[in-house]
């Protein structure tokens, strides 16, 4: 009865999930782990660093804001970043939960803190950027509060897990609530917007340059890659920390 | 065996109800709660009364958050503690209906209570009727998910220290939507939030439980 | 009948039992005794599904008890360490109730005499959290008096009874297992059963 | 024997902190339940920057109560569980000490925490500089009024006879003197509230305990 | 000298036991028995001062325990059905912790040896949620080990110990007897206690 994936009632299924088991068993995948990590950390040193000289040297200052808008090649795609890892880290719970392969759901907890990060970095940049520009450290806008939940959403997961002591409990219960949220996610988001369109006083359009400049969107770009490249790396580095702290636990 | 369904149902109605009977503290106190936290805020800023009116939807609703919080998370902790609750797992009814019972205890005790004397806090925010009743009528559409999502949060956290709040974190960004439909007045957008949390929560409760008793 | 084959639990990250294999039949009771620790627990809350062996399966009449799940249910009678038992509920109403959870309705007065079999004549409506430690293990045994279900599982059954309380106790397994029923029982100390076949299981520590 | 006192109280302090560090959870979910709490009203209202900034101070102190409320109930109700209020009660150091050892703690971890994430909320809803200190300051000041009459109510409703009716109805009324001063930011009068409290609270707490263990 | 003079225990609003008078010298054990509900928690919980008689006083070297308050709970050592354990803590810190409290501390190795003779060896720092009931009660047994106060005050004290446990416990109270400790033990099993001298006081129901 504790086990809660439908699938393993299905005659045959165990063995299928037994040959995963073994082929996902994370012992088996430690070391390649740690041989792929630099090769994801090091381009994504370089391409840092090429998308902040582009970035700060190279693209043009912004006629409406001056340089402050530079932030906007950390603040966007640290956005981005955060949204889109929040979904994978469900994905890799949820079949980490269904068919019990435990590197997946290792995997999510990895994910979980690195999306929490880069949703703080846009939540943070953001406020550094809304001062100059809106004159306030923090406005209800419906993108940024948006934001704000789906850190929220983050930070509940990663609280679950960390107090639950064993495991494979934190696993499948992180599965859980990361499924709820990945669900919810998207009627959040409407449901903000609709609060935010409802008071229109309080809403401020983040007025959008028609045509920004293409250094502008090459060094947004390069930004973009360096930080998937960067969380893959740190993801994997984290991964190869988890796996090593449970099998331990378990040799132990 | 199914024919027996509906008398185990009963029975489990019965025995909450009568739980929460012997527990009227628990019941008063959110009750209290609620009221205190509602007559607070125009006691802790200038009485203009246009203001008043533009914050009582926000107030009363995430005050009725708060006070459904306070309680729900001991909804399986309870049980849990004194071994009632792998009682319960081992009926012969399946968990998601032990589920679907407990929620709707709750309801009827705390929720429909909340609900009723939300109109005569409206009053000290000088609503109109008319507000005062599509506030009436989002809160008893909205309790609902908020005592779902809270049973969800509630059973991923048993036997974990510090569970109610660790619930509370979970659950409280989960009620965003039905808190702004809610507060905004909007009743038919909160009912379309109600549709899919009473489907699939009980179920992912259940698959909690489960899953901390593992 | 009930057999566990090649049972294995892990608790944390240390090895309680392994390569576990038994079968109980009608009339038969099986005792489980053993060191603090040796997992009879364990042992029984895997047998009643509530906890999952990380090896080997449990099953009642060739099947599964996983697949089996509410039909395996009705067959069982579980009492814990933790007795399940709402001090805010009179004795009467926690037997009545968890009878009828158990989709075997009680009639009061049957109620009644079953809580009288267990010595708790005339406390019947005082609230459970004005009884004693024993008085209360007494309510969730008085369960036991008009049970008809197949598989009775005990975890210290006799804990915080005194003589009288554990001698009905015996008397009702005696019964149990005459009528044909089965009973898994962890106890440390020796069950003074007359009736039925016996089988004892001694965990390791 | 005197000497011992000392002693004595260390190894409570030490326990507190010690239980309290092993449910982080617990600290870090309330700071975060704070802050969701926070930043959930505005969701709920007109996001309109003099609107937000008129019930501030309100929202930041009703969050405060319920962060410090959510946890605060089991304070004495955990260790009356498992036994171990017996153990402290029989310690030979006066019971009054124990209380206050166990507030103070309280008030070191989860009250500090609180306090020193406030101003940040501030900045959310626009608060000035100078509304900002003055906020913090009743916070400082309030807390632990908060935190001591939890602790009453918590004494009083252990084993949850009748009297968590009597502590609800008790203790919440008694909060709100607090909540109106700092709420409306009226930092001296709040400061009048404690003195009061920390005289009398602890005692209180403790005869409550000796009452409920009868 | 312990002496209890004429306590009456009224629970609710039944008359548990009256009229009931004995006093315990150094190195003598006094054995409570009695079915259950017959009064034996309440009689020690009154004998720590816990709870209030009715009427009555219970007097240790001649003075009343009430005006004694913290000289006499200096010279007690109480174990109850509950033992306070906490889940999260491990045995050491368990045990330490609740020795500081009482004002005698114990040292890190003395602890150890402590919990290594009720048998709780290589789980010293386990969290206490991850033992079974038994060796919880282990952890709270482990204090009498090192522990010089005069009167033991315990309850069901054998409650969940396999043998071995049982005799380790055994062991301890003969040695605080002959010590010229005394103790007060409420039991349903027999103690198996060879030295000092003994006292049963029969509770009716
Ligand atoms: C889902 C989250 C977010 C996304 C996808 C996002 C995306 C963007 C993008 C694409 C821009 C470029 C400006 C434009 O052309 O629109 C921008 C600007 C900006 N964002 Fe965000 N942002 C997010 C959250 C936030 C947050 C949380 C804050 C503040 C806390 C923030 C503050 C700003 C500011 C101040 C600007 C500049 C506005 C202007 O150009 O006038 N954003 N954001
Ligand atoms: N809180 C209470 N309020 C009222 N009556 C109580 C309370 N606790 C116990 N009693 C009653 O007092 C009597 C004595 O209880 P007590 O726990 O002392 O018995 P006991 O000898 O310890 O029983 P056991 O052997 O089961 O532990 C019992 O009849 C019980 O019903
Ligand atoms: N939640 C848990 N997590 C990890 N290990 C556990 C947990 N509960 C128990 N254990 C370990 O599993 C083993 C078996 O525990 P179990 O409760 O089954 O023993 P038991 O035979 O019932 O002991 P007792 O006679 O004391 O009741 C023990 O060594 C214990 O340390
Ligand atoms: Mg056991
Ligand atoms: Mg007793």
């Amino acid at each position: 009865m504790g086990r809660s994936g439908g699938n393993t009632d299905f005659p045959g299924m165990k063995r299928i999930m037994s040959n995963w088991y073994k082929f996902a068993s994370p012992p088996a995948l430690y070391p390649l782990v740690n041989r792929l990590i630099p090769w994801f950390a090091i381009p994504s040193a370089i391409l840092f660093a090429a998308g902040l000289y582009v970035g700060f040297f190279v693209a043009p200052t912004d006629f409406q804001q001056g340089d402050v808008y530079r932030v906007l090649f950390i603040h966007v795609p640290a956005a981005w970043m955060g949204m889109l890892l929040y979904v994978l880290m469900s994905l890799y719970a949820s079949v980490g939960w269904a068919y019990n392969i435990r590197v997946s759901s290792m995997m999510a907890s990895a994910l979980s803190i690195t999306g929490a990060l880069f949703t703080l970095i846009s939540l943070l940049t953001g406020s550094l950027w809304g001062k100059p520009t809106w004159g306030a450290w923090w406005v209800w806008d419906a993108r940024m509060t948006s934001t704000l939940i789906l850190f929220f959403l983050y930070v509940g997961f990663i609280a679950l897990q960390t107090s639950i002591d064993d495991p494979r409990r934190a696993d499948r219960a992180g599965a859980v609530i990361a499924a709820v949220g990945v669900v919810n996610v998207p009627i959040i988001y409407m449901s903000v917007g609709w609060w935010n369109t409802l008071h229109q006083g309080a809403t401020i359009r983040i007025v959008q340059e028609s045509t920004i400049a293409p250094t502008m969107l090459a060094a947004l770009l390069i930004m973009l890659a360096a930080c998937w490249l960067y969380s893959v790396a740190v993801v994997l580095g984290r991964l190869s920390c988890i796996i090593a702290e449970r099998e331990h636990l378990e040799i132990a | 065996m199914k024919a027996n369904h509906a008398v185990m149902f009963r029975w489990l109605i019965r025995r909450e109800v009568l739980l929460a009977w012997r527990r009227k503290a628990d019941l008063f106190s959110a009750l209290a709660f609620y009221i205190i936290i509602v007559s607070l805020f125009p006691l802790s800023m200038d009485p203009d009364s246009r203001l008043l009116r533009s914050i009582a939807g926000g107030v009363l609703w995430v005050s009725a958050l708060l006070a459904t919080m306070l309680g729900f998370h001991r909804m399986f902790a309870n049980d849990f503690a004194d071994g009632s609750l792998d009682q319960l797992i081992l009926t012969p009814q399946p968990l998601v209906l032990t589920v679907i019972g407990k929620t709707a205890a709750q309801f009827l005790t705390i929720g429909i209570s909340l609900i009723l004397i939300s109109p005569l806090l409206g009053l000290q925010y000088g609503l109109t009727p008319n507000d005062t009743r599509q506030l009436a009528w989002s809160l008893l559409l909205g309790i609902p998910v908020l005592i779902l999502l809270n049973a969800v949060g509630a059973a991923l956290t048993l036997g974990v220290h510090g569970g109610g709040l660790i619930a509370a974190l979970i659950v409280l960004p989960l009620c965003v939507p039905s808190l702004v439909f809610g507060a905004g007045g909007n009743v038919s957008l909160v009912g379309a939030v109600l549709a899919p949390t009473l489907v699939f929560a009980p179920w992912a409760a259940a698959a909690a439980i489960r899953i901390s008793l593992g | 009948m009930l057999t566990a084959t090649e049972l294995e639990c892990v608790r944390g990250n240390r090895t309680v039992f392994q390569e576990l294999s038994f079968s109980v039949r009608p009339g038969e009771c099986l005792q489980l005794t053993g060191p603090n620790g040796s997992g009879k627990t364990s042992l029984i809350r895997i047998l009643c599904g509530l906890m999952e062996p990380s090896h080997g399966t449990v099953s009642w009449k060739k099947l599964d008890i996983r697949h089996l799940a509410e039909d395996y249910r009705t067959c069982i009678t579980y009492l814990g360490h933790r007795h399940g038992i709402k001090e805010e509920l009179t004795p009467l109403e926690n037997l009545q109730i968890i009878c009828g959870l158990n989709g075997t309705e009680i009639s009061r007065n049957h109620a009644v005499r079953a809580l009288e079999y267990m010595g708790l004549a005339n406390r019947e409506t005082a609230f459970a959290r004005f009884l004693s430690e024993g008085q209360r293990r007494r309510i969730a045994l008085a369960r036991l008096v008009f049970n008809s279900s197949e598989i009775w599982l005990l975890d210290e059954v006799l804990t915080a009874l005194d003589r009288d309380g554990m001698e009905s106790v015996q008397a009702l397994i005696d019964g149990h297992l005459a009528r044909g029923g089965m009973a898994v029982v962890a106890t440390h100390h020796g069950l003074g059963l007359s009736q039925g076949r016996f089988q004892r299981i001694e965990l390791a520590a």
